[in-house]
Order: C-alpha cells, then structure tokens, then sequence
C-alpha cells in the first residue's frame, strides 16, 4: 500500500484514502465536435503507460476529495512529486535530480 | 444479526475496561462550500471558518470543521438549523456557496477510554498521532468514509453515513470487547 | 530431439538420466531474421512455433529480455475458459481451448491440460441476468456452457457455500466443463522445444532497446542489448512492456500496465475438483496437481511495473475466499506473487497489424492471456506469415478504438440499478 | 522425566508437565515445549513422510524454516489445520497432532514405493509421459498424480475462532529480538521515538536463547536477556512475540501476524486466534539472523540426521538431547559448539567430521579436551538405518580423490554446511542483492526503503558481532529521524563467532545416478534432479526451480535456495550471480487464511448498506436482494407466498390501489451555485435552461464515449439547485465523475456537488390512489393536476416533516417520491403506512418496480443496457439535446460505429405461444441456422407476473427500430420461441392513467 502525499491536506496518508485516476495531463478537447475520431480516441483511450516516471491524478477520496497530479516512478512505485491540479507540470529532470 | 439503526439510543453502547462507544445526540449537520472573501459567510454563521484542513472552530453550540480547500462541515444544535440556512441564504446573492442540509445522512459515535485511541486502529489505517486534540480529519474507517473529531488524546466523534452505522458499530464493538480482554 | 514417452523415460532412468539432452538451445542473435518477435512468452514462443510449423517460416527468432515464461505465463492462475459473451471473444478463446485438447500430443509435452470444468458463480441478481445470457450465446456458438442451481453448484464443488443468508449468497453458476487448467511454465517449454526443434532460435537475456523501421517507414529490425538485429516483420507480444516497446516506433496502445497478484496455499490432498470464480466477491480458486490452492487476487488501481501489489488486496481476496469456501479459512498462504497486466479500456486483447508496415502487435491479454496461448499464438502466427489477420482476430484491431467498434467484455458485466 | 531430557538445561518448565497426542498415542513434554522438542525428547524423530517418495523423515530443524516434521494440528471440532510445523507449534494439554502423507501408518507407509521407482521419478518426468493414450490422463494419470500429491488434507469444518486486524504506525521497527534487534532496540529507544521489536518465538532472545555459555556485561546471556528485555520495556519499547514480519510492502509497511491462541489450553474470551498487523514504520531495521544450510549427500534425510544449530536448540532452550551417540558433519566452525554443548550435557558424541582440513587449533584441542574424535578432511557419502539414522559413511577426501568408506554407529548425524543470511524480507523490498564468493553466499545491497540490515542477516557472526551492529544500525535510524541514538557498547565473554565453506553435493565414492542427496527435502528434489534439469536446458535459476520443484515446498527454499543454487551453478560452469537467485515471496512463512480476512467474515464480509426502513421490511418478512452495497426489499411474501405469487399480488394492488415502496438508496446529488445549470448542460445529454425552478426531467448522464451510464429523475429546487438523483449502484461513480469533470476540466465553473443519498429517506408511493392518500398530509401545495402536475417537485411539509416532494412515476400510474430527513423516514413511512389501510395500501419491493416499470418501457441501466447502448439504441434520442454545443458524450456518440446501421435496439417483444421468455436468451432471425448461430440481440426483462395480458419483455435487437411487427426466433435448448417486435410500452402508452 502506497503513501501518498495530497498537497491540499499537506499530509502524506494511505493509499486507501485514495483513488486512482490515471495518466495526467490530457486535456479534454475544448471544441470536442471538430476533433477528428483519431484525436478523439487518442483523448479517450490512447495512454503512454511509463514504464518509469509517469505523470498520473490521483483523487482524495476519502480526505479532502480533490484531483491532483503526481509523478511517480511505476518501476519503484516511488512518488516523485504531487502537485494540485492546473499547476504546470514539473519538469522530469529537476525531479529524478533529486533521486540521485 | 446486527442491531438496526433505529435500535440506537444516545448514550453508551457498548464499554469495557479498555474502551467505550457511545451514540451521539442528533444535531444539525451542514455541508458548507464555498471560495474566495468567506468573512460574510463567517459573519453569518457568527464563526471563523478554518483554512486549514483539519482544523476546527466553534462558537457556542456551532461547531465547524474544515474538510478541503473550499469545503467544511458545520455541526449545531437542531434548533439552529433554520436560523443557519436562512443566514446563509441572506448572503448567497452576493457570495455564491452552497450550504446544504446533511442532517439525516449522518451519525455519530462518541469514542473513549484508557485506549480509545488505539480501538480506532482497528479500521482506520492513517496515523491517529498526526490529528491533533482539537482537531479533525475525514478518512476510512473499515472500508467507510467517515469524519474523526478528536476531542482528547482518546476522545473522538466519528461521523459516518447512517447506512454504514450498524457495520462500523459491530467492530467498534468486537473491538471493544477484543482491547477489554487484553486488559485482564 | 529426443521424443518424450515412457519408453525414453525408462530407458532414460536405465542410464541414470544422463543422456538427455538440452529441450532448446541458448542461441545467440543471428544478423538477419525473416520475423523477429519480442517476448519469449506462451504467445511469442507459440507464435515462433507456430510460424514454423504451419507456414514453413523458420528464420524466426524469440528474443526476450529475461528468462523464457518468465513474464504473465509463469505468473497467472492457469484458468483456461471460452464462455466469454461477445462472439468475438468466444471463437478466439474456444479456438484456444481446441487446440489445448490435444497441445500436450501436438507438442509432445505433457502440458497437463486438466479438464476440470470452470464454475462462475452468480451472487446477485444482476449476475444470473448476465450469466444466463452468457450461457444463451454459448449455446448458440456451439460453445458448452451451462446453468446450475446453488444445489447443483454444490454437488459440483463441494467447498462452496450456498448457505442463503450468506452476505452474498449463491444463486447459481454458470458451468463449462470443457474449462480447465494447465501446467504454465510447460506451455512455455513445450512451445520452445517445439520452436527450437524446427529452427527457431530463441534469444533469452537480451533486452530490445527499439525497434528500427525504414525510411519508407516500414519495419527494419530491432535494436537490441547485443546489437542490431534486421528482420523483415516484427511482432510484439510482451505482456506488461508492450506500451514501451511500441512507442520506440512511434505506434500508441490504449493500455494501461496494472499490478495483478496470485497466491497459493499450502498443499493439501484433493479437496476442490474444478475451478470457481466469483466475480462479484472477486474469488477466483482452483487446485493445483500439487495440491496448493491457486487463487487469484485483483489489479491494484495504479499503472505500476514494480510486480509488487498491496496488502489490502490480498486481506479482500482471502476474505474473499473464506466467504465462498469458510471451510478454508484455516489454510495457510505459502506463497503469493505479482505479475503485470496489460488492459484495454474493453478488456479485449488487440492481436494484429499496426499502422507500421510488417509491425504485428499482440497485447492487452489484462489477466485472461494465459487461456489464450495457443489460439492466440496460432492466429497471430496465421497474421504474421499472410500479413492480415486470421477471421478469427480480424475484429480484434487496434482501430476498434477510434471507430468505436469494441468488443465490450467489461461492459457487459456492467452493474447499476 | 523423558529418556532424552537433560535435567538443568533448556528453558522448558519439567515441573509443568504437558500431555498431547500423536498418531493417537500420547506423549508427555514439558511446559515451553514444541511438539518436535516433546516428541524427541521422549525419543521420537520420525514425524512424517515427504512428499514424493513417501520417505520417512524427522525434523531437520527447531525452528520456522523446518521442511519435514509437518503434522496435522487439532484442538476439537472445526478447529484442524494441515501442515503445521512441528517444530514451531507448542504443546498444551489436549493438543491432538497427527502425521500425514501416509498410508496405513507412519512406520508403514505403501506409498514408499514410490522410493524405490525412484529413477522413474525424475525432476519433469511428467512432462514426459502420461500422454498416451489421450483420454488416460484425465480418467488415470492425473487422478493418480493429484492423490499422491498435496501433503495434509484440507480443513472440512467451519472455523469456529475469530481473528484481527489493526494498524500500527511507529518510528522504528525490528524484524528480530535476537542480539542485533536488542541492541538495536536499546540504541533507538530514545525519547519522542515509537519503537516496535517483533520475533516469531514465544520469547525474546534468539541465538542467545541457544547459547546460554555467553556472557554479556559481566552477565549469563539469561540474566541480560532478562534484564534487558524488562529495560527495553521501561523505554517504551513495544515488544511483540508468536509475531512474524510475514511481508514488506511499499513505504516500510510491514504486514505482521501475531498468534494469539495456538499456544493456550484454553481459550479466552473475545480473543482473536491471530492478529494482522499493518505497521506502517519510518524506518525498520531487519535483524532476523541467519538460516543454516544442510549438507548435501547421499542419505541425508534419514530421521535423525539433523542441523546441528537445530540440536544445540533442542539442548539449550528445550532440554533435549537429540541424540545420545551423535555424530557431527561439518564444514563450518558453529558445529563443533554443537558437539561441545550435547557432549558436555552427557552425550558420548561419536566423532566430529569436516570437510576441511583447516580447522581452527583451539576448536580441535577443545574437542580432544572433551575426548572427541575429529576426522577432517572427510566427506559424508552415506547414512544407514530405516526409520532413523543408525550409521554415517564417511571417507577421507585428499586432493580431490574419495578414500576409502568408514561407517560410524550413531543415533543422530549433526550437519552443518555453514550459514546463510535470512534475506526475505529484504528481497520483498526488491532490494539488490550481492553476491560474496568467500562466503558462498548473498548479502544484502541496497534497498529503494528505508530500512537497514544488520547482524547475521548481513553475514556478521558471534553475538559480539551482532550486538555491535545492531547498535550501530540502531543509531543510525534514530540519526536519520532526527534523533541522537543512545551510544551502547557490550562487553562478550565466550562468544562463538566462527568460519567454515560452503558446498555443492559432497564428494562421494558412489554412483552418482544411485545418490539420493536431498536438496529440498519436503519435494524430495535432489541434487541429481537439479544437474538434469540444467542438462536438459534449464539456464536460470527460475528454470531450474519450476523444473525440479526445488525451493517451492512450504518452507520456500529455506533449506534448499543455496544448496540448490551452488549446485546449478556448477552444473552450469557459472558463477552464482549469473545464475540468480530466485525471488523471495511473501509470506516468510505460511500464514493462515482467517488472519487475512480478519474482521471481514460471514455478514461482515462486507458492509451491508441498510435504509432506515430496512427493519420495518425485515419485520415484514420481506425477502431482500443485495443490490451494490445495499440490501434492498426484494419482495415481500404473505405465507404461503412465492415470489410470483407476491410480485404478482403487489403489482396488481398498486395499478389498481396504491403501492409503497422505499426509494432511499438511489443516489442523491445536491447541485448547487450560480452556475449549476450550466453544469448540467455540459453533464447530462437533456438540455436544462429552460427547465423551471419546481419542475423535474429525465436526465441521461453518457460516458465521453458515448455510452450510457447512468440516469435519473433531476429536480430544480430553485434557480441555482438541482436535486440530481442517480441509479443505486451508480451513486458513488457518477459523483465521482461529475466531480473529475468539474475539478478537472471545467474549474471555471462556479458550482458545488454535496451527496445527499443519505440524507433523505425517500418514499415512493404510487397507483391511482396515491394522491388521495397523501394529499392530506401535505401542506405547502395541493396536489391537483394544476398545482403540481407531474414532473413536479417542491420544498414542502408533509405529515409535519420537512419534505422534498417530487410528482414522478416509475410505474405509469400516479406517482410520488416523498424525501424526508432519513431519521424521519420510518416515521413517514409508518404514517402513510396506517393511513394507507382504507385503500388497502401494499408494500412493495424491487422485483414489483421492475416488473411494473418495464410494462411502461422504463429502461434500467445495467439491465436493459450493458455499457454498449446509445440513447438511439434505447430509443431515448427525445432526451438528447441537439443544439447543445456539447455534452459528455456528445463526441463519442458521433464516432463511426455509434453512428452504424444495424446497432442493436431496444424493442418490446411479445410471445406467439403466449409463453415468458428468460432475461438473456438470444435471438435470431433465422431459427433454422446451424449452429453456430448469428445472434442478433438478446433479451434484456422478461415477465409474466404483471398486470398485462400476456408476458413481455424487453430486447435488443439489431436494428430492432426498423422490424416493429416482424418476428423474431429464441432457440431455447427444448424448442425456438417465436416472438413479434413491438414498441417497448405495455401499458397505457396515452399515459392517461399519470393523471390525477
């Protein structure tokens, strides 16, 4: 069971308080009727599926109940970050610098 | 079998050495949201609202906890709740929130004893030490969403759903009874 | 290569066993294959065999970067099953269930198919409709698949129990009896004995960094740990990496890699004779020929390659399974594991070509891969060699996803009201 | 006292006497024993039988790791277990114990025929046979294979005892109360710092429990033990016992099993027979010491031949002297101890024999000092005896040649092949292993947790040794939570610290295709299993283990992991790195089912989700359905009643009086703020501008693939609030995702969702009495057509109760959802009940609402759909808004396929022969095809206990829209029903009878 840091409640909590909402970072189209049926199953379906740091949203379910994101490495199951939701995604480098 | 609900009287359910459970009177309970200025929301609730989640106010009989950035719960006297939804609803036109009306959707359990604390262990797999006296948290209990108030190092409110009220209490109770055995 | 009979056995066991000899040899990468496949699993090495021995194309090679099986097929719970809803997915997994009938004579290597019959069981109302029309469009496929009473259930395995204040209580099953179980790690052997005897090389311990295409945008080769490898046809069939593996060719899958855990009890003298499932309380149990319990647990709900999986989910499927079978509950765990699974958003596998000429994919098993080897491996083969898909995989393209032709297995168990 | 009890030695209390059963015979041991102690020290090693070649075997250890005394364990009815190990379980008065795999008996087993076809027996033979003829393995082969496997048998009763849970959080953990976890313990114990020190023995100790000749501190390792172990408790220290670290999990939590029960004659009250612990810990360290190695030769499983570490336990810690004439075989210097402590407790031991030529001068001149003869440079190379160990055969090796055989007489052969780091919980870390070729052994690398490895576990021998370091590791947690460790140094006398070397299979003399040199001694697997498996291909460690079986018995390679690894890699030519190690699994050891499920049992499997008129319908009699979570009235059946027959009676009384009926589960959702409308605009495929405040709609909530989810009556209470309400299984989802929306994609939006399900109770009351009945309690709006017509809904009182009254229908006859405060709900519910009476009012449940609302085509998401359905499909397209500039789903639902002729379409289907069809049989247009058939839909409701002529049902039917009229064919497995497509309304489709 993972621990995971919610950075609204700015606590580190079980995972059974969380529930998982996979990849992050894809937006729904803003104009859904002119996307074309390619771009609307890659928004729907089409996952990169990291094997390494995978950006992901997380909601707190049973805490404070919202969304935010998280890196997190899924070789090691190791987060990285979280972060709220809308706030930029954070770069890739600065985080696995902090690994080593 | 377990015991309906409705079977439920205020008072202490079930106690041994270790550790006692008890139901909770009724009280009004509201879920308030809401963002930006709160201080008219705060004047007519005549409470502050905590910012930090986890945090806990009163005034009087009225009772606030926060639960999320835009989000807590209100707990007061039944007789208040008019007289709360009308003042809220005097500042919406200006200060959009939502208070709605959970009254029924809750009840509680009063918590105590020598190891009250640790009976919460049972079902709750978040560290209790990290909520401090005086404080509150929404987390799971054995599988439910519920709402921890700690009132001492091991006096606790949990509110849960009502439908969630007869299974939560079984294992309060084996757990009562379980912690009171090791005790002898 | 030797034959496997008792006769060899014997005369084998005469000589202190010292003369047999190795069942694949470890080969090293040649400079050019006619198809290279990535991931010596059930489905690679069964495709790698298959290609050879039904379409005459031995310059294959299997290239994994473990161990052969040592991914999904040395990992599952071994169920083998066709009462799938869709048609689609019923004549995939009953070809598959064809040819495990005879794979241990097809191989010669006793793959020990147990054909002990696969009960799933019905706990709500809700799962005797769904059930039901499962067992209806069997039928009508030709597919055997039964209804049983709670009564019937019982008399069929004794274990379970049909008391009816249970929390869920059994209200019937849905029975095939031609389901069964296998011995995993043979399958894989089984397959690469067969591969290897026909020419097949199989690459173990050699990672595959990308795969390599032309600059007409075709397929090239692979580069791998010990270097380029030219092949005129890819095909990819590695479980949990597919994702990575395809992405190095610009292709995206809509799967998501999840942990899925197994154990099994301590061994025990024959108690439970057939298989059950319960998909509403998540008990998934069969016997092993060893005598262990072989049950299956949930996916974690987080993308994760770790093959490590949580303790809350073990704690619910034992519960799980002391609720079907409480005589149980004073066995003991002895072992459980994780393995990852590859899932698509309608819980059918993609088996086919790719937006990639001479790039073939085979993904997105989720936790049912095992039951599919042969028929899986056998028209994935069939689509390699003729490039376009057997009729039997032709629905089951990557392109259902933007058209929205799905084969819903996950929908139709789909629970409300 | 026992033949084999040495008086003055062990921990066990004689003056305490136990009396147990094995094999139906009884036997007498001593307080503190286990039964393998008990049964040794009355003389008894043969305790079971292995499980291939049914070999006699006696217990090979003292401890958790032990591979062959397993035995059935019994304590009355219901309460059996299977395999439990005989050195671990203790003894109490009334414990009944049997062996197993046997067949008449123990000493007489017919399946030891297996042993002598052992050459038939190789690792894979059964790849290699049992094919021919096809139909014999299912009828012969595998029944035969099946009965000869599996060890014990299963449980056949309920189990009886309760079992736990809790969770723990704490600083610091240690795996392990031998020396290391004490000096651990003691360093971290610092003030502001949760300490945890677990073990799997009934007592704290470890190797000092074995080893009582060292001094600590100027104290016998007892007293310190003692002392310390009350100082630790002083600091706070929590010390848990009969606890094993079964599993590490992600971010140090660690699952423990603590066994509560087992040991206790009798059993307390409101006791757990075991308790999980998930202890979530900052840092943990592992301290849980090393396994010994058996030696591998020919003959080493015979009863008696034991690990010497095992039989100085048996004498230190239980007083027993495993054998009186042992001899020892060792490559490693903590056997000679072994020898020293038995001879010196009054065993004549026969002779030390070691491998190696090299042995420390002090060893051999204490051995001569006691009058042992030492024989080095010798290997083992066979033993003798039936049912235990009579004789060992040694021979001298010189420059790698066998010499000649020398039988030496015994009653116990004492191996030692040297130590090996207890690496499990280690390795479920995934942490990285390295391999030590002075040792012959793995030690730890590095981990991704924070934990540390310290004494033993890491290959530092001696108690001096462990001592230092697990107070170094001590400090060294505490350093990294911030803290200052508590500096601790210990003074050792007569500590035992020691080398030796490793081996694969020893040399022998004999043919190496005649040597049954057990590896894993459980599956029988052999050191001639393992170099055919590598001859036949196996490369890996992996391979070469699912081959042969070896390391998978149920001590998971305990015993055998090394020996097994050592062995492939020399039949590889490799070192063992390359070979791998194969992955430590969880549990450590086997761990019973019941402390897993814990609380969740029977009626707490999972909750049940009761309303608050739940035990008015239960009082009644009613028959209930699990529905999701809930528990829902299902039917409610006067006597003598069945489900047809009350579903049938309930119908009839609503459409022709009224009917009652508890809506409280379906899911409740309050939508509020100034941009609540907007909200479901986007959410719901209906358009909601236009709708009034007091006025209620359908809503149809799509996925953005354009399938249906879910639906739901929705009111707006007042311009800026929606009463949404959901199906019972949807509630939590559609929360869910209307929140993913909102937070996500549409934070712009000023609105806020509140759950409200359990808020209200909500009562439903319909039939054409249904207004009569509840207008008089209403205040606030009068229920006339005018006032409040259907799709209503008002903020009122109702019987004094504040109320949300809702004018809807699921049944096409007048219709009312009563919402209440749900602590008010059984109050309503009673007065509507008794007010009711004069019209004959009748209570009804969920087959009722089923049946009544298909007869009006009311579709049930889950049931009518599946996941795969359009609102064309459901002929709901009346609910899309089409000039919307988009919707959830909106999108999906122009995609190819969901725009294709032919989709399948709900349709009404009527019977020829009058006869109801079953909920998903198939249809076909053709009844006469061969199978396979070309299906083209299926049967979604299907009834003929309702207020219609005839029996209807409900279908998808590919392009069902387009066939109104035209017959279709259901192939039942006895006949083919023809049935007629008609629209999907039974009853009044003028709707005529909603008016009031």
């Amino acid at each position: 069971m993972l621990l995971i840091h919610c950075p609204y409640c700015n606590e580190t909590l079980p995972e059974v308080e969380f529930a998982y909402a996979s990849e992050a970072h894809i937006a729904r189209p803003t104009r859904p009727s002119e996307t074309t049926d390619e771009d609307w199953a890659e928004f729907l379906f089409m996952r990169s599926n990291v094997k390494g740091p995978l950006y992901e949203r997380w909601r707190h379910v049973h805490g404070c109940g919202r969304f935010f994101n998280a890196v997190r490495d899924t070789v090691t199951d190791k987060f990285l970050t979280t972060y709220k939701a809308g706030e930029p995604r954070p770069d890739l480098s600065s985080l696995t610098e902090g690994l080593k | 079998m377990t015991a309906p609900i409705s079977s439920f009287m205020p008072g202490v359910l079930t106690a041994s050495a270790a550790a006692r459970v008890g139901f909770a009177h009724r009280c009004a309970r509201f879920s308030l949201r809401a963002r930006g200025d709160l201080a008219p929301l705060e004047a007519a609730l005549g409470l502050s609202l905590p910012d930090r989640i986890g945090q806990r106010t009163s005034a009087g009989e009225r009772e606030v906890l926060c639960l999320g950035p835009d989000e807590w719960v209100l707990h007061a006297p039944e007789s208040d709740a008019t007289a709360i939804t009308a003042a809220c609803a005097g500042v919406y036109a200006d200060h959009p929130h939502s208070l709605v009306d959970i009254s029924g959707r809750e009840v509680s359990f009063v918590i105590d004893g020598p190891r009250g604390a640790e009976l919460l262990t049972l079902g709750c797999a978040r560290d209790l030490d990290t909520i401090a006296v005086g404080e509150g948290r929404r987390t799971l209990f054995d599988g439910a969403t519920v709402i921890l108030w700690r009132d001492a190092d091991n006096n606790f409110r949990l509110d849960c759903w009502t439908s969630f009220a007869t299974h939560l209490f079984h294992l309060l109770d084996t757990g009562v009874r379980e912690l009171g055995a090791e005790n002898h | 290569m030797t034959r496997f009979n008792a006769f060899n056995l014997l005369k084998n066991a005469m000589s202190g066993h010292k003369n047999w000899t190795e069942q694949w040899p470890d080969s090293q990468p040649k400079s050019e294959y006619d198809v290279v496949i990535v991931g010596a699993g059930g489905h690679g090495l069964g495709a790698a065999y298959y290609l050879a021995s039904q379409h005459g194309i031995t310059n294959v090679a299997v290239i994994d970067k473990g161990w052969l099986g040592g991914g999904n097929t040395g990992r599952n719970t071994t169920i083998i099953r066709s009462n799938y809803l869709y048609d689609e997915s019923q004549r995939l997994f009953d070809h598959s269930v064809d040819l495990w009938q005879g794979l241990s004579q097809e191989l010669n290597y006793n793959v020990m198919y147990s054909n002990r019959g696969c009960l799933m069981l019905a706990h709500t109302v809700h799962d005797v409709q769904s059930f039901k029309r499962h067992v209806h469009a069997n039928r009508l496929n030709g597919v055997d698949n039964r209804w049983l009473t709670p009564e019937e259930c019982k008399e069929y395995c004794p274990p379970i129990n049909i008391a009816k204040d249970a929390r869920y209580p059994v209200m019937g099953g849905a029975l095939q009896e031609r389901a069964g179980t296998a011995r995993h790690d043979a399958v894989a052997w089984g397959y690469a004995r067969g591969a290897a005897a026909r020419g097949v090389d199989i690459i173990q311990n050699c990672a595959v960094i990308a795969i390599r295409r032309n600059a007409d945008g075709s397929v090239a080769g692979v580069d791998t740990e010990k270097g380029f490898i030219k092949a005129k046809k890819v095909a990819v069939s590695a479980s949990g990496h597919n994702s990575m593996v395809m992405a190095t060719a610009g292709v995206r899958l809509p799967l998501e890699s999840m942990p899925l855990q197994a154990l099994v009890s301590e061994p025990v003298k024959p108690i439970f004779p057939c298989v059950v499932m319960s998909n509403a309380v998540h008990a998934y149990c069969s016997q092993s020929d060893k005598g262990e319990l072989v049950i299956g647990s949930g996916t974690d709900q987080y993308v994760s390659y770790s093959q490590r999986g949580g303790l809350p989910l073990i704690e619910h499927t034992i519960a799980a399974i002391s609720e079907v079978f409480p005589i149980f509950n004073r066995m003991r765990m002895l072992r459980k594991w994780g393995g990852i699974t590859d899932n698509t958003p309608d819980r059918s596998p993609i088996i086919g070509k790719t937006p990639v000429p001479n790039l073939y994919i085979n993904c997105g098993w989720g936790t049912g891969g095992f039951k599919a080897t042969p028929g899986s491996a056998h028209v994935f083969a069939h689509t390699i060699a003729k490039d376009e898909p057997h009729p039997i995989n032709a629905p089951f393209t990557l392109d259902r996803f933007r058209t929205g032709r799905l084969i819903d297995e996950a929908a139709a168990a789909a629970v409300a009201h | 006292m026992s033949q084999y009890r040495v008086s003055g030695r062990g921990r066990v209390d004689t003056a305490r006497p136990v009396t147990f059963t094995f094999d139906g015979k009884s036997y007498r041991g001593a307080q503190g024993d286990t039964v393998a102690s008990a049964l040794l020290a009355n003389g008894v090693h043969l305790m079971g039988r292995s499980f291939k070649y049914h070999r006699p075997r006696g217990a090979i250890a003292a401890g958790s790791e032990e591979p062959n005394a397993l035995i059935g364990t019994r304590r009355g009815s219901g309460r059996f277990e299977p395999n439990t190990r005989a050195t671990v379980q203790e003894i109490w008065d009334g414990l009944e114990t049997n062996s197993q795999n046997k067949f008449p008996s123990l000493k007489f087993d017919v399946g030891a025929v297996n042993d002598a076809a052992y050459m038939l027996f190789s690792a894979g033979f059964y790849y290699k046979t049992f094919m021919w003829p096809r139909s014999f393995w299912d009828k012969v082969y595998e029944p035969f294979i099946r009965a000869a496997a599996g060890l014990g048998v299963s449980p056949i009763e309920e189990d009886p005892d309760t079992y736990a849970s809790r969770n723990l959080h704490c600083d610091v953990l240690i795996v392990g109360a031998g020396p290391t976890g004490l000096a651990a313990a003691r360093a971290a114990a610092v003030e502001g710092l949760r300490v945890v020190l677990v073990d799997e023995n009934p007592e704290a100790g470890g190797t000092l429990l074995s080893e009582p000749q060292a001094r600590i501190d100027g104290k016998a390792a007892w007293d310190w033990l003692a002392a310390e172990l009350e100082a630790l408790k002083a600091l706070g220290v929590k010390i848990m016992t009969r606890t094993t670290a079964i599993a590490y999990y992600h971010q140090n939590m660690i699952g423990l099993v603590e066994k509560l029960t087992d040991h206790l004659p009798k059993l307390p009250a409101d006791t757990p027979r075991e308790r999980l612990w998930r202890v979530r810990s900052k840092q943990v360290v592992l301290a849980q010491g090393a396994l010994e190695k058996p030696l591998v030769f020919h003959g080493n499983d015979r009863p008696g031949v034991m690990l010497a570490g095992s039989a100085q336990t048996f004498l230190n810690r239980y007083g027993v002297l495993v054998g009186k004439r042992p001899v020892i075989l060792t490559s490693h210097d903590s056997a000679w101890y072994a020898a020293f402590d038995l001879q010196d407790a009054g065993a004549k031991v026969q002779a030390i024999v070691d491998t190696r030529a090299d042995v420390d001068a002090l060893l051999q001149s204490e051995a001569r000092a006691r009058g042992i003869a030492v024989k080095l440079s010798h290997t083992a190379t066979a033993t003798s005896g039936r049912l235990r160990v009579s004789s060992l055969r040694i021979n001298p090796v010189a420059g790698g040649t066998v010499g000649a055989a020398q039988d030496i007489r015994c009653d116990a052969v004492l191996m030692s092949g040297g130590w090996t780091p207890s690496l499990h919980l280690f390795s479920h870390t995934k942490g990285s292993l390295t391999w030590d070729d002075d040792r012959t052994t793995f030690l730890p690398e590095k981990t991704p947790e924070d934990c540390v490895i310290a004494g033993a576990s890491r290959g530092l021998w001696g108690i001096g040794a462990a001592l230092a370091d697990g107070a170094e590791k001590g400090r060294a947690v505490a350093e990294a939570l911030g803290k200052t460790g508590a500096q601790v140094a210990y003074a050792i006398e007569a500590d035992r610290p020691g080398t030796g070397v490793s081996h694969k299979e020893l040399p022998t003399d004999l043919s190496a295709g005649k040597a049954k040199a057990f590896v894993d001694f459980q599956n029988d697997v052999t050191a001639k299993d393992l170099r055919l498996a590598v001859r036949e291909g196996m490369r890996s460690i992996e391979h070469v283990k699912r081959y042969t079986t070896n390391g998978m018995a149920t001590d998971q390679g305990k015993m055998s992991n090394i020996n097994g690894l050592n062995i492939a890699s020399d039949a590889l030519g490799k070192k063992q790195p390359q070979v791998g190690l194969t992955t430590f699994r969880p549990p450590y050891t086997p761990t019973s089912f019941g402390a897993f499920a814990g609380y969740h049992r029977g009626e707490h499997f999972e909750v049940t989700r009761k309303t608050n008129i739940d035990s008015w319908a239960e009082a009644k009699g009613a028959v209930f359905e699990p529905v999701g979570q809930w528990r829902r009235a299902r039917y409610f059946p006067k006597p003598g009643e069945d489900m047809d027959t009350a579903v049938r009676r309930e119908c009839a009384a609503t459409r022709a009086s009224v009917g009652i009926f508890d809506a409280s589960t379906l899911g409740k959702i309050e939508v509020v703020g100034p941009d609540a409308v907007e909200f479901m605009n986007r959410m719901y495929t209906n358009p909601w501008t236009k709708l009034a405040p007091g006025r209620c709609r359908y809503g149809l909530l799509l996925g953005d693939d354009g399938y249906i989810r879910d639906d739901g009556v929705i009111g707006r209470m007042t311009e800026d609030r929606f009463h949404v309400t959901t199906t019972t299984g949807g509630a939590a989802r559609v929360l869910n995702m209307m929140e993913d929306y909102l937070q996500t994609e549409w934070s712009d939006l000023n609105v806020w969702l509140t759950s409200t399900t359990e808020h209200w109770s909500t009562v439903a009351l319909n039939g054409p009495n249904a207004a009569k009945l509840l207008a008089p309690f209403v205040e606030g709006v009068e229920l006339t057509e005018e006032a409040f017509p259907h799709m209503s809904c008002v903020e009122c009182t109702v019987a004094g109760m504040p109320a949300r009254l809702f004018r809807v229908s699921f049944t096409g006859e007048i219709g009312f959802e009563v919402n209440v405060p749900a602590h008010l709900g059984q109050k309503l519910w009673d007065i509507l009940w008794e007010a009711g009476q004069q019209y004959g009012i009748t209570a009804y449940g969920t087959e009722t609402m089923h049946v009544l609302r298909a007869e009006k085509g009311y579709i049930i998401v889950g049931q009518d759909t599946d996941g795969t359905v359009t609102p064309y499909d459901a002929g709901m397209g009346w609910a899309v808004g089409k000039k919307k500039p988009d919707f959830v789903g909106m999108r999906g639902l122009a995609r190819p396929d969901l725009q294709a002729k032919n989709r399948k379409q709900l349709v009404g289907l009527l019977t020829e022969d009058g006869s109801k069809l079953e909920e998903g049989a198939q249809i076909v247009f053709d009844p006469k095809q061969a199978i396979p058939m070309t299906m083209v839909g299926h049967v979604t409701s299907s009834y003929d206990v309702g207020t219609t002529d005839q029996p209807i049902a409900l279908a998808l039917v590919e392009g069902g829209h387009g066939k109104m009229g035209e017959t279709v064919y259901i192939p039942m497995p006895d006949r083919t029903i023809a049935a007629k497509i008609t629209a999907t309304v039974f009853v009044d489709p003028e709707n005529t009878r909603l008016k009031i």
